[in-house]
């Protein structure tokens, strides 16, 4: 197995906020990462690209401790972690939106937005100040057709539970902030909203990974691309250095020119 | 061309609508209010309604049966006493239900506890206040087991119940076995069930539960309206506040009549047992509904998956749904001691279990979790006992009794089912 | 690994181990719920009536389930008991377990319950119904002459002694006609709890009219009268028992229960155990009598015992034959009356 | 530049990859294979293994306790036929289990189908084929009607089956007669539990199972290898067949000897139940797995509203889950009957049902729904059984029994659980 | 309220194979659809667009019977039509791809595809002959990651699952096929083979429903353009007639130019 390609040209100096080195994981008889290196720079957006089944959804779930990794070490600011549960992951400061959405369909958007970090008064939950500080955050991400902030999740449409699952996580001004497509149920304008939002997390020293099938999207927002090809790092490289062709024969291919997997590595 | 995402002009389009959540700053009108409320009815979400109009037409049901005799205030009194059991027994059984799970060994361990405080007080001779203690903690130590084996290992929560509800049925029969039961003589656990609150000291508690919960109301009313959060109108927080107070204060009324079938002795004020359910009530409705712990029942009931990813610790919460069942079961099995006065081998096994779940049920609690409130278990109760009170008064054979209760059941639950079919389409 | 083998005191056979042996003697008493008798007072008469003889034995509990019942007499004819002795739940599977028995060359003996249209060589009992003429009598005699409202309060719908114990009490008090029967109600398995609620729903509907009560057994009578106390009425309304248990002789020397029926069950039990363990050594059995099986058209060679009244006055008999403790009936309140009545 | 959309050149890379699929392809090794099977069972996928597990445990252990006794041709036969009844009850709930429901009513169903059967061939004097058909179908219709209460309807399953668990008892009671017991003496339906199928004919029996079973599987892995489709490795199939027909003429081998004690008399054969049994398994595993029934249950039970859009009849499928219960139900009653020659007012009341719901739990079977075979309900059943087998051996005490029951219950379950746990987090 | 606008210029002429008039749909006390009208036409690609939140899917899904209307007409090539579940759907011909999928997680990709629709060898399942066309239409989908069609559809990738979805549909051949956001979560090759896949249906004379929040895949495979608005229809066009600006203008105000809404409208 060759290891992927690294960048050598932009801050490599800088202390990446997350390292993965090595991360194997598989299911049952399924191996569905190999050996995989990846860093996140805070003030980044990184772009985590692949095709459909290559690994990216298993690789966030992996960083947020959603399944356990086979094999591999995980760095969080420079120190080795280990993260055995989301518990883990918020404590550290990582804030995942998940593809398959963790709404709880019986309670309602404010209620979800501060689902395990509710704010209390005494004993007794803080609804008001809840409701007050759900609204402003989705009144910031265009939400428009939302009756009522006490509406259950069950009832929202498509759009609208990305949105709030969006805004849960952006509440809480975590160092590293994980989005796996969150603009893919979006219309125009929302998935305006949220790619400024995730400029802006980075721009603040937030350190943020998006997942995205839209090329457009990662030339906008992206400082660099890390490509996924069949549970492989493709590569993983700064923004400047490819071209939108590159990136797409990355995806479909895990090569493109000198960028890449080793042909070696694509036999297995 | 630039893809799916929009420049800033086009984004404030040439009509900027109105933001939304227009929802949540409705000041409702009287109109407004009691067209919301159909609205949510014929959307399928029912709330307590089912079991209220069971108790209703039940009560009419037997009243015209028994006109002299169901609706006196000896019987009243009677059936709440008869109730309390299954009530608590049901309300630590929302607990459990409310994440999906089932607790088939509730019944049993009740017979547990209460075998504990049988022979404490029995055999050892220790004082009330501890062997009270001893058996809810007993209660509590075998939902903490309970808990773990279901949180921590994973078995499910049906097969380790079950297995439970046997092994338990074998303790019983144990810490009992010898004498065959144990009489329990002990005048304040006797009391419990058996003896009444003064009438003075009933009108002073009823007053303060009436008043405060009033208080309590309009306050919040206030406080949301002025902050412009999510309220609900003020006409239906009123109507609500003079319900729960005609209830609270008629219940004191029939129950501070002396009830006495023999003119020379004097029979009054509220059975002690009813005061403690309703402080139960209240404190488990503030639990679920005002609390950190409350809320993440109902998140891991409704998605355990979602819930974990949130950062809830789920283990806990499971493991703590079965303590509270298991130490409210223990007081279920206090209050049935006290009835008796004496506690049997086979104390909490047989119906009793399915009776309370039933309960639970009626007052509105989903079996497969995330739906459900204290105040269902107390309502589903009252259902339950109004068919064993009412049946009791008709006297029929007892094979005819099977088959009515059955029926009876059946009916409470077809009304609420009939009316969440209409939004059965709507949802899952 | 869960305490698998026999447990000293507790456990079955004597000498535990197999089948090897010629003889041994197999005893399955029905269940836990009816009547407290069989785990705490029969087992450990007969345990101790075996050993003493010397034989092998093992006495087990069907647990109010006739089919756990006929697998534990497969599983005892295959341990080879050569004796069985069984009460049965009801007449027709105890037929089956014996018809089984006998093809295997087993002998049977019916256990307080004869089996009807069964196969059993002999019979040991207390006479049922005679126990519910007793429970009768013994209500007429608390009530005396003055006309009286009675209620009964009748075992499980679906235990056939219930039906016995009823038909008893009903000869009896049916023939007295200044007695009125304004309810009567069964409870279902015996529960307690059940027998509370419907009895305080018969009180309610009569309006306290109720002078007499026949409860089936101590635990109901116990349930009528804590539902008697919360009326103020205990005491002053007679209600009959059965089996002489603790709660029961309590409440009758608190002149709350007016008597209960008091089985000898060591008589029954040491009945038992001779007749098993001369079965058992191959010799011929002495036997006072037999009774008719209706239903088989057979005669069964019999040993009949008497059911005893126990009123206040002769609760004293009941400890005198050690069949309860002084120590535990005579508790708190209950020192002065045991002090007045000369029990220690 | 134009979009997430692709041009032409783009999409066809550089170097074109394998089209997928390729775990369908591979023509397993035997190393592969076991392989395979191990990381199955490292993924929490355990199948049948942990009830074959407890047999092997529970046997080994019985073995140890009563070596002379357990092992027996007598007891295994005895074993058997004890276990018939629970087994197909289980079955029957294994449908609705499937479906996510539960059937608290089967085990009384049972007994009232056995007092139709008591009644028509003792009062009515009718002959026994019609007489076992009337059962059936009086177990046909009542699940019928407790289908179209919970699929119709739509309350849930729990309320309306508690509900009829209560009436039927009534039921029963009423056809029985307070106290009483209805003897049943026809010769064929006490045959069923209590005679042997003739040795030769018991042989021939077994080989044409062993047989057929071995022709079809090989064949069925001969036709999807040759169309290139996805199979397993030869060498599983091979041992599979190999070992089901190691027990199917192990059984006929042990039941084949004289096992009566006493010397006069000849006992050998397979109990008639057993192929009844064997029967069952083998036509209700063909409906699961073969037909489109069977398909539409595990996607009722998987996921409803998915099902409900693919066009599937879900209320049908559900109506259908209750017939099939309570008609075998019905032949549990039937067996339960033919092993007393009897029937109580109490059939099927008690702990019937719970045991079954556990064995078909132990067996693999899911309380929530979409994951069940029919031969869950054989092998869990089996466990009950030889826990209550013996127990019955070992002669403890009543309250032994029970703890021990629970124990071994618990111990059955915490296996699947704990290997399940390890792929926990990979699946909700 | 008035009635939305018409276009006039092309084929009206053309029976469409499905009309909605004046169809209204509320959950509870919310008004999710106003006064709807709607043509579908054989051979043409009619996208569905409007904000999130706008009533979308609820619109599909009362078209495909799953939430019963509260009033307004359906008709299906000409004739009245009542659909009062998805099998009405079904033998009608119509086939759609939900956006909260509805596959059967415990059931295998196989199994899924021809769920409802068996196919039959006497009373026997006919395994072989399914699992072979699962593997067909897969193949066409670009699905390269799938590792067996009789893997669990729990152990899906999302993309992979919206793969199978929308092989699910397109096997039966329907005279209507409704794809709600077929392409959300979809890579870019896998994105292109369903854009292909449609204007493919098209061609061969089925109507298709699109709903996407993506306007250059609206540009690219429309014909008609209907765009909703809170609810109503704020207009029903051929493609040509409008431009992306108007569109968008059209989702996220009612109103463009003389299109879309008028302003009393809107009010309410
Ligand atoms: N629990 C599981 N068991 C077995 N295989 C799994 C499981 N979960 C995922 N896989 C497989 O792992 C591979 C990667 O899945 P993953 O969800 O990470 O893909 P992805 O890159 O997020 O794709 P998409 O773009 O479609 O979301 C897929 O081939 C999938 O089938
Ligand atoms: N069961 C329900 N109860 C109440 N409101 C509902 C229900 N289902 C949907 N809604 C509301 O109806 C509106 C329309 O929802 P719908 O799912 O049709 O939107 P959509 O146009 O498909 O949006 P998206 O682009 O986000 O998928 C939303 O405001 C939603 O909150
Ligand atoms: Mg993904
Ligand atoms: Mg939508």
């Amino acid at each position: 197995m060759s290891a992927p390609e690294q960048s050598t040209t932009t801050s490599t100096l800088e202390r990446p906020t997350l390292s993965l080195r090595g991360v194997n994981k598989s299911f049952g008889a399924v191996q569905v990462l190999h050996d995989v290196h990846l860093d996140v720079y805070p003030g980044k957006v990184t772009a985590l690209v692949g095709d459909n089944g290559a690994g990216k959804s298993t690789l966030i779930k992996a960083i947020a401790g959603i399944h356990p990794v086979d094999s591999g070490t995980v760095e969080f600011e420079g120190k080795a972690v280990q993260v055995t549960g989301p518990r883990d992951a918020a404590r550290l400061g990582i804030e995942v939106v998940y593809q398959d959405l963790a709404l709880a369909d019986n309670l309602d958007v404010v209620q979800n937005m501060f689902l395990g970090r509710e704010r209390k008064r005494g004993i007794v939950l803080d609804e008001a100040s809840m409701e007050e500080a759900a609204r402003d955050t989705l009144a910031k991400l265009s939400v428009r057709t939302l009756k009522s902030v006490r509406q259950l999740v069950s009832s929202l449409s498509g759009g609208q539970r990305q949105t709030v699952a969006i805004a849960k996580a952006v509440l809480w001004e975590s160092k590293l902030v994980i989005l796996d497509e969150p603009t893919a149920a979006l219309g125009v304008a929302q998935t305006r909203q949220v790619l400024d939002l995730v400029r802006r997390l980075a721009d603040t020293g937030h350190a943020v990974v998006f997942i995205t099938h839209n090329m457009v999207d990662v030339f906008e927002v992206a400082d660099r691309v890390a490509a996924l090809y069949l549970g492989r790092v493709a590569a993983d490289v700064p923004i400047s250095e490819v071209d939108r062709t590159q990136v797409i024969e990355l995806i479909t291919s895990g090569r493109s020119g000198e960028l890449g997997l080793a042909p070696d590595a694509l036999e297995d | 061309m630039s893809s799916n995402t929009l420049t800033a002009a086009e984004a404030s389009g040439p009509q900027k609508p109105a933001a939304g959540f227009e929802g949540d700053r409705q000041d409702n009108t009287v109109g407004g209010a009691v067209r919301g409320y159909l609205n949510k009815l014929r959307g399928g979400d029912l709330g307590a309604l089912p079991a209220i109009l069971g108790i209703v037409v039940l009560g009419i049901l037997f009243t015209i049966l028994r006109p002299g005799t169901f609706l006196t205030p000896l019987n009243l009194a009677n059936l709440l006493v008869q109730s309390t059991p299954i009530m608590v027994l049901a309300m630590g059984l929302v607990f459990v239900l409310l994440l999906g799970e089932i607790d088939l060994s509730a019944g049993v361990v009740s017979g547990v506890c209460s075998a504990v405080l049988a022979q404490l007080l029995v055999q050892v001779g220790v004082s009330w206040p501890i062997a009270l203690l001893a058996a809810i903690a007993t209660g509590a130590v075998i939902g903490a087991f309970t808990g773990s084996l279901v949180g921590m290992v994973g078995i499910p929560s049906f097969v380790v119940t079950l297995a439970l509800f046997l092994g338990f049925q074998g303790v019983t029969l144990r810490i009992i076995g010898q004498g065959g039961t144990v009489p329990v003589r002990e005048p304040v656990v006797r009391a419990l069930a058996n003896e009444n609150v003064p009438v003075t000291l009933g009108w002073i508690l009823a007053a303060v539960v009436a008043v405060s919960y009033a208080a309590f109301e309009l306050w919040r009313w206030r406080s949301l309206k002025s902050r412009a959060l999510a309220h609900p109108p003020l006409v239906l927080v009123v109507v609500r506040v003079v319900l729960i107070a005609a209830v609270v204060f008629g219940v004191t009324a029939i129950l501070s009549v002396d009830r006495a079938l023999a003119a020379a002795i004097d029979l009054a004020g509220i059975p002690y047992a009813v005061p403690l359910v309703v402080l139960l009530l209240l404190l488990l409705t503030f639990v679920l509904s005002r609390t950190t712990f409350g809320r993440h029942m109902y998140a891991v009931g409704g998605n355990a998956e979602a819930a974990r990813r949130a950062g809830i610790n789920v283990t806990r919460i499971r493991v703590m749904a079965f303590v509270i069942s298991s130490s409210l079961a223990a007081i279920s099995g206090i209050l049935a001691t006290s009835r008796l006065s004496s506690v049997t081998p086979d104390a909490g096994a047989g119906n009793t279990l399915l009776y309370a779940v039933g309960a639970a049920v009626i007052g509105g609690t989903s079996l497969f979790g995330g739906r459900g409130k204290a105040r269902d278990a107390v309502l589903g109760g009252l259902v339950i006992a109004i068919i064993a009170n009412g049946l009791g008064l008709l006297g029929v054979a007892a094979y005819l009794n099977f088959v009515i209760t059955g029926g009876v059941l059946l009916l409470a639950a077809s009304v609420d089912a009939l009316a969440r079919r209409r939004s059965a389409s709507t949802k899952r | 690994a869960c305490g698998g083998d026999d447990d000293g005191g507790n456990g079955g056979s004597g000498g535990g181990g197999g089948g090897e042996a010629a003889g041994k003697i197999g005893v399955i008493l029905p269940d836990t719920a009816s009547s407290a008798r069989w785990e705490s007072a029969d087992r450990p008469l007969l345990e101790a009536a075996f050993d003493e003889a010397g034989v092998e034995y093992d006495i087990q509990n069907a647990q109010g389930d006739a089919q756990q019942m006929a697998t534990i007499a497969e599983q005892m004819i295959t341990e080879g008991v050569t004796v069985l002795a069984i009460t049965n739940l009801d007449s027709a599977s105890g037929a089956a377990i014996q018809r089984q028995a006998e093809q295997q060359g087993v002998q049977t003996i019916d256990y307080d319950r004869l089996t009807l249209g069964g196969e059993s060589d002999y019979y040991v009992s207390f006479d049922n119904t005679e126990v519910g003429r007793l429970q009768g009598e013994g209500l007429a005699q608390c009530l005396g002459d003055q006309p009286a409202n009675i209620a009964y309060l009748n075992g499980s719908p679906d235990d056939n002694n219930a039906t016995l114990f009823s038909q008893g009490a009903h000869e009896v008090l049916d023939a007295m006609d200044q007695y009125t029967v304004v309810a009567e109600q069964a409870v279902p398995d015996w529960d307690n709890q059940q027998a509370a609620t419907i009895f305080e729903q018969m009180y309610t509907q009569a309006g306290g009219d109720i002078q007499g009560v026949l409860a089936a057994n101590d635990g109901l009578a116990n349930a009528v009268v804590s539902i008697l106390g919360r009326n103020n009425a205990a005491g002053q309304v007679p209600v009959t028992g059965q089996d002489a248990t603790v709660e029961g002789l309590q409440n009758i020397l608190a002149g709350n229960q007016c008597m209960t029926v008091y089985k000898p069950i060591e008589q029954e039990a040491n009945a038992l155990a001779e007749l098993a363990v001369a079965l058992v050594n191959g010799e011929e059995p002495e036997v006072d009598g037999s009774v008719e099986d209706t239903e088989g058209d057979r005669e069964v060679p019999a040993v009949l015992l008497d059911p005893v009244s126990v009123f206040r006055d002769n609760v004293k008999q009941v400890i005198d034959d050690g069949y309860q403790s002084a120590a535990d009936v005579c508790t708190g309140a209950y020192a002065a009356a045991c002090t007045e009545l000369g029990i220690s």
